[in-house]
């Protein structure tokens, strides 16, 4: 059993580290080269991000908050269709 | 009624869905989200379910629970821990290979279970798939054999058994 | 005495779920450094699934328990409502995503460097393999 | 010496400026007319999250929605709790000025990736240089 | 990074920089301001506040002065919508949709084909979600239909045009869905004087837009309905509107992206050109 | 209502939005430096998750909802639709 105050550190150290994960992804991507590493730096730096939400919105007791992070998850995942469809060298809609 | 079951599968999985994400269970809901999830249904049931008679069957139910249960707990965490100490072991100790991996399921959501099985487990990435000859290409971080049987026994045998149990037959 | 027995199992979940949180951001720091200390696109590959699915599915997991508990409804059940979704799609479209695109990458002449062996591109050299 | 917080907002302001400004010479010097609609789509970004922040506020601690409220469980709130909602709440009017633009600057750049579609259709390339050459060589398209 | 480059960064930072000091100096921005600006307030205090005379009947403040305070802007907002795909359309208004011209319909791996599928009939369920729930939550129709628009964009990209078109998409429906959409708004816009005209009122007290009785116009839509012991809290008019702008994005969204996804060639050549 | 910790007079969300605009601004430096169009998208699709999280700080979930899916579902398939149709690699910049 845990006090409030023990919650609430224990959900700030979390999201400090995700913001730390996601300056060294947000880093990598600047620095990256070839676009398949690219995409998938993308693809973390968003689905570290949706968790970064979810935990902000109970941290800072928003409910509200946290409705951004369906659409992170999904998208990120619409985005990776497009860019492999793209690098197998096919017209999108075909 | 094989297009009806189907339709009524899907309905009961969107309708699921929809009171999970509002968070809500109060009849207003539950109607609003009905009639939203059977339009849907109705209008592309077919893209999802093709067999609606498997989805009634209790034995594949509890195929199912007992898989995710142990996937999600022990298979995971022994993967994890295996790919952290990789990454964090100062020597980066890895042996990589595209290994080739056969698969003996038919049904596209068996296949698709098992390489989303053996994609989520870190330490092997499903890269390519052969529909025709049953072959899945998998990148394997710390390759044990390249022989396919070999890497069909360490990598895929146990969650082809599952998906057998949960979608074939 | 029922009831005082659910709540205390609920906030027991509810701080289960927190560490779990806590637990997964370290293995989304874990997955950042190994983007980092990996030089090749299919080694990046697992550790970005441990970024996934330890950084991710499990967090959200353990964040929608601990609102389901530990939150007053109606709010409470909105994030885990929220959090649950969202970790569901993760779990069946994070593998997808990483199949296709490494799929691509392969296709667009990424190669495996160093690796024991590619059968893939073996495979596609000889022609069995479109 | 300024308070960190007024240091920190000139900071603010000074960033989203210098996006617009960057995506402004991208959109006026860069050649390749989709590179000039990538950045047009940032400018336009950049602009929605500068009226955003207009109404952003140091003490803010909630978004413009009354919590709690489903179809049926609801009670309309007193005084007291709207009081203290409108004191922790952010401003909405930017807000709901930019859920427009967003839907506007969507409408605007799909025409504008067809526009050079057809433009590329046309010229057989999308560099601006190239396009003005072959007007000023082919003469006046007809 | 040439030296033009160079010179329009260091440029663009100082004008920037001056520019934001000068602003934050004459006070023409707010900077760590800690008080609302009177609208804001206002809005803020009447918009949930039912012994108001100008409230909107819904927690969710953004959709109400969407709908209600500004709700003719986003009626002409929507039309820009409506004309820019319909500019969209007329610049490939040759190209035919077509099972036999729409791409290969190879499409993209099956494990992508399968988890494509369960994505394409539940990210619908999510807009309806953040549209109906529009009044109440974050959301609205413009949110559900840019969500929406993304599962045409994702079928098409993993299966193939061909899969669409054979599944009965083409131009007309779409276009007749959005058309629906979007005169649905219209004649909720100018109901409630009908309304009150059928009613047995005089004819011209409500005016256009009309949600909640004023004191100048004391008919108005009903914000809520007693049933089984509950009160089902609809706001009026913008449930109505959300839905009926849900229709009008998503099935333009879709309309453009079939369009714009169709091969180059039969964009080009318009028809339904043979390879 | 919950503020948070005060770190030399500022808000935990002040600050966030700082590290986010910050984001935001490389992202796009990138994306006008890149000759790769390809690349510059996804510098643009970071730029969108940039900006969908500046505005989760600044409470405005409506639009999180609206410009997530817009910038980051949307666009990157527009200009990718653009890019297959036409050309890859922007030419350099020939002085005059």
């Amino acid at each position: 059993m845990l006090s409030l105050e023990t919650q609430m550190y224990i959900l700030a150290g979390a999201v400090g580290l995700y913001i730390l994960s996601s300056l060294i992804y947000a880093y990598k991507l600047a620095t990256e080269k070839s676009v398949p590493d690219m995409v998938i730096l993308v693809d973390s730096l968003t689905y570290d991000l949706a968790v970064f939400i979810v935990a902000l919105s109970i941290l800072t007791q928003n409910a509200y908050l946290a409705v951004g992070a369906l659409p992170l998850a999904i998208w990120a995942y619409v985005f990776d269709i497009y860019m492999s469809k793209y690098l197998e060298g096919r017209e999108l809609g075909d | 009624m094989s297009k009806a079951g189907s339709a009524f599968v899907v309905f009961l999985l969107l309708l699921g869905i929809y009171l999970v994400y509002t968070g809500t269970t109060n009849p207003v809901d539950v109607i609003a989200g009905g009639v939203a999830a059977a339009v849907i249904a109705a209008l592309s049931a077919d893209l999802v379910v093709s067999k609606p008679s498997k989805v009634f069957d209790p034995r594949r139910w509890v195929a199912f629970v007992i898989y995710a249960v142990k996937y999600l707990t022990v298979i995971e965490a022994r993967a994890h821990l295996d790919v952290i100490r990789r990454i964090l072991s100062p020597s980066l100790p890895v042996d990589p290979a595209i290994v080739r991996i056969p698969y003996a399921v038919s049904d596209d959501y068996a296949i698709t279970t098992i390489a989303n099985s053996i994609t989520n487990t870190p330490g092997t990435v499903v890269v390519d798939i052969d529909t025709e000859r049953k072959y899945m290409y998998v990148h394997w971080i710390d390759a044990k054999t390249t022989e396919d049987e070999g890497a069909r026994a360490h990598v895929s045998e146990e969650f082809e058994n599952y998906a057998k149990l949960i979608f074939e037959g | 005495m029922v009831t005082d027995a659910l709540t205390l199992i609920g906030q027991v979940l509810g701080c289960l779920g927190l560490v779990l949180a806590l637990v997964g951001a370290v293995n989304d720091l874990i997955a950042a450094i190994g983007f980092v200390r990996f030089k090749n696109f299919y080694l990046r590959l697992h550790a970005l699934t441990v970024g996934v699915i330890g950084g991710t599915f499990y967090p959200l997991i353990g964040l929608g328990t601990y609102a389901l508990f530990c939150i007053a409804p109606p709010l409470g059940y909105y994030v885990a409502g929220v959090s649950y979704v969202t970790a569901f799609f993760v779990l069946i479209t994070a593998p997808a995503g990483s199949h296709a695109i490494a799929r691509g990458a392969h296709r667009a002449g990424y190669r495996p460097e160093p690796a024991r062996e590619d059968k893939l591109a073996k495979d596609r050299e000889e022609g069995v393999m479109e | 010496m300024m308070e960190a917080a007024t240091l920190l907002w000139i900071y603010f302001y000074s960033v989203l400026l210098v996006t617009v400004f960057l995506s402004l010479y991208g959109v006026y010097r860069r050649p390749n007319v989709l590179k000039k609609i990538i950045m047009l789509s940032i400018f336009g970004d950049a602009a929605n999250v500068l009226a955003v922040l207009m109404g952003f506020r140091k003490n803010a601690a909630s978004p413009p929605v009354y919590p709690g409220q489903t179809y049926t469980e609801w009670s309309a709130p007193n005084s007291t709790q709207l009081q203290q909602f409108a004191s922790a709440a952010v401003d909405p009017v930017p807000q709901v000025l930019v859920v427009t633009a967003i839907v506007i600057g969507l409408a605007v750049l799909i025409f504008l990736s067809a526009a050079a579609i057809l433009l590329y259709r046309h010229y057989g390339t999308l560099d601006v240089r190239l396009i003005r050459q072959k007007i000023i060589e082919g003469g006046v398209e007809e | 990074m040439s030296s033009e480059e160079a010179l329009a960064i260091i440029v663009s930072l100082a004008a920037a920089a001056l520019l934001a000091v000068v602003a934050v100096g004459q006070g023409l921005v707010p900077v760590a301001s800690t008080d609302l600006t009177p609208l804001a307030r206002f809005y803020l205090l009447n918009v949930y506040n039912g012994s108001s005379q100008l409230w909107g009947a819904s927690p969710e403040v953004i959709t109400s002065i969407l709908w209600d305070y500004r709700g003719l802007d986003t009626v002409y907002e929507t039309a820009v919508f409506f004309l820019a795909i319909i500019a969209t359309l007329t610049l490939f208004r040759d190209a035919k949709l077509l099972p036999e011209t729409a791409g290969s319909g190879r499409g993209m791996t099956v494990i992508v084909k399968t988890v494509t599928r369960i994505t394409f009939v539940t990210i619908p369920i999510i807009a309806a979600s953040i549209a109906l729930h529009g009044h109440l939550t974050p959301g609205g129709g413009f949110q559900g239909g840019a969500a929406f628009g993304v599962a045409p964009l994702l079928l098409i990209t993993a299966f193939s045009l061909r899969l669409a078109a054979e599944r009965g998409w083409s131009k007309g429906k779409l276009l007749t869905v959005r058309t629906a959409g979007l005169l649905a708004i219209g004649l909720i816009a100018v109901s409630t004087p009908y309304i009150i005209a059928a009613l047995g009122g005089k004819a011209g007290i409500g005016y256009v837009m009309q949600n909640q009785p004023k004191a100048w116009a004391e008919v108005g839509w009903p914000y809520a309905i007693a049933y089984a012991g509950m009160r089902v809290l609809f706001s009026g008019t913008l449930l109505f509107l959300n839905l009926a702008e849900l229709f009008a994005v998503s099935a333009g969204l879709a309309l453009v992206f079939t369009v714009i996804a169709m091969p180059t060639e039969v964009l080009e050549k318009g028809g339904g050109v043979k390879k | 209502m919950f503020q948070g910790p005060i770190i030399f007079g500022l808000t935990v969300n002040e600050i966030l939005l700082a590290v986010f605009l910050t984001l935001a601004l490389i992202f796009t430096y990138k994306t006008l430096v890149e000759r790769d169009l390809v690349k510059a998208v996804v510098y643009s699709g970071g730029e969108a998750v940039s900006y969908a999280l500046a505005f989760v700080v600044m409470y405005a979930p409506d639009l999180v909802l609206a410009y997530v899916a817009v910038g980051l579902g949307i666009y990157s398939a527009l200009f990718l639709f653009v890019i297959t149709r036409t050309e890859r690699y922007e030419k350099e910049v020939v002085e005059a």
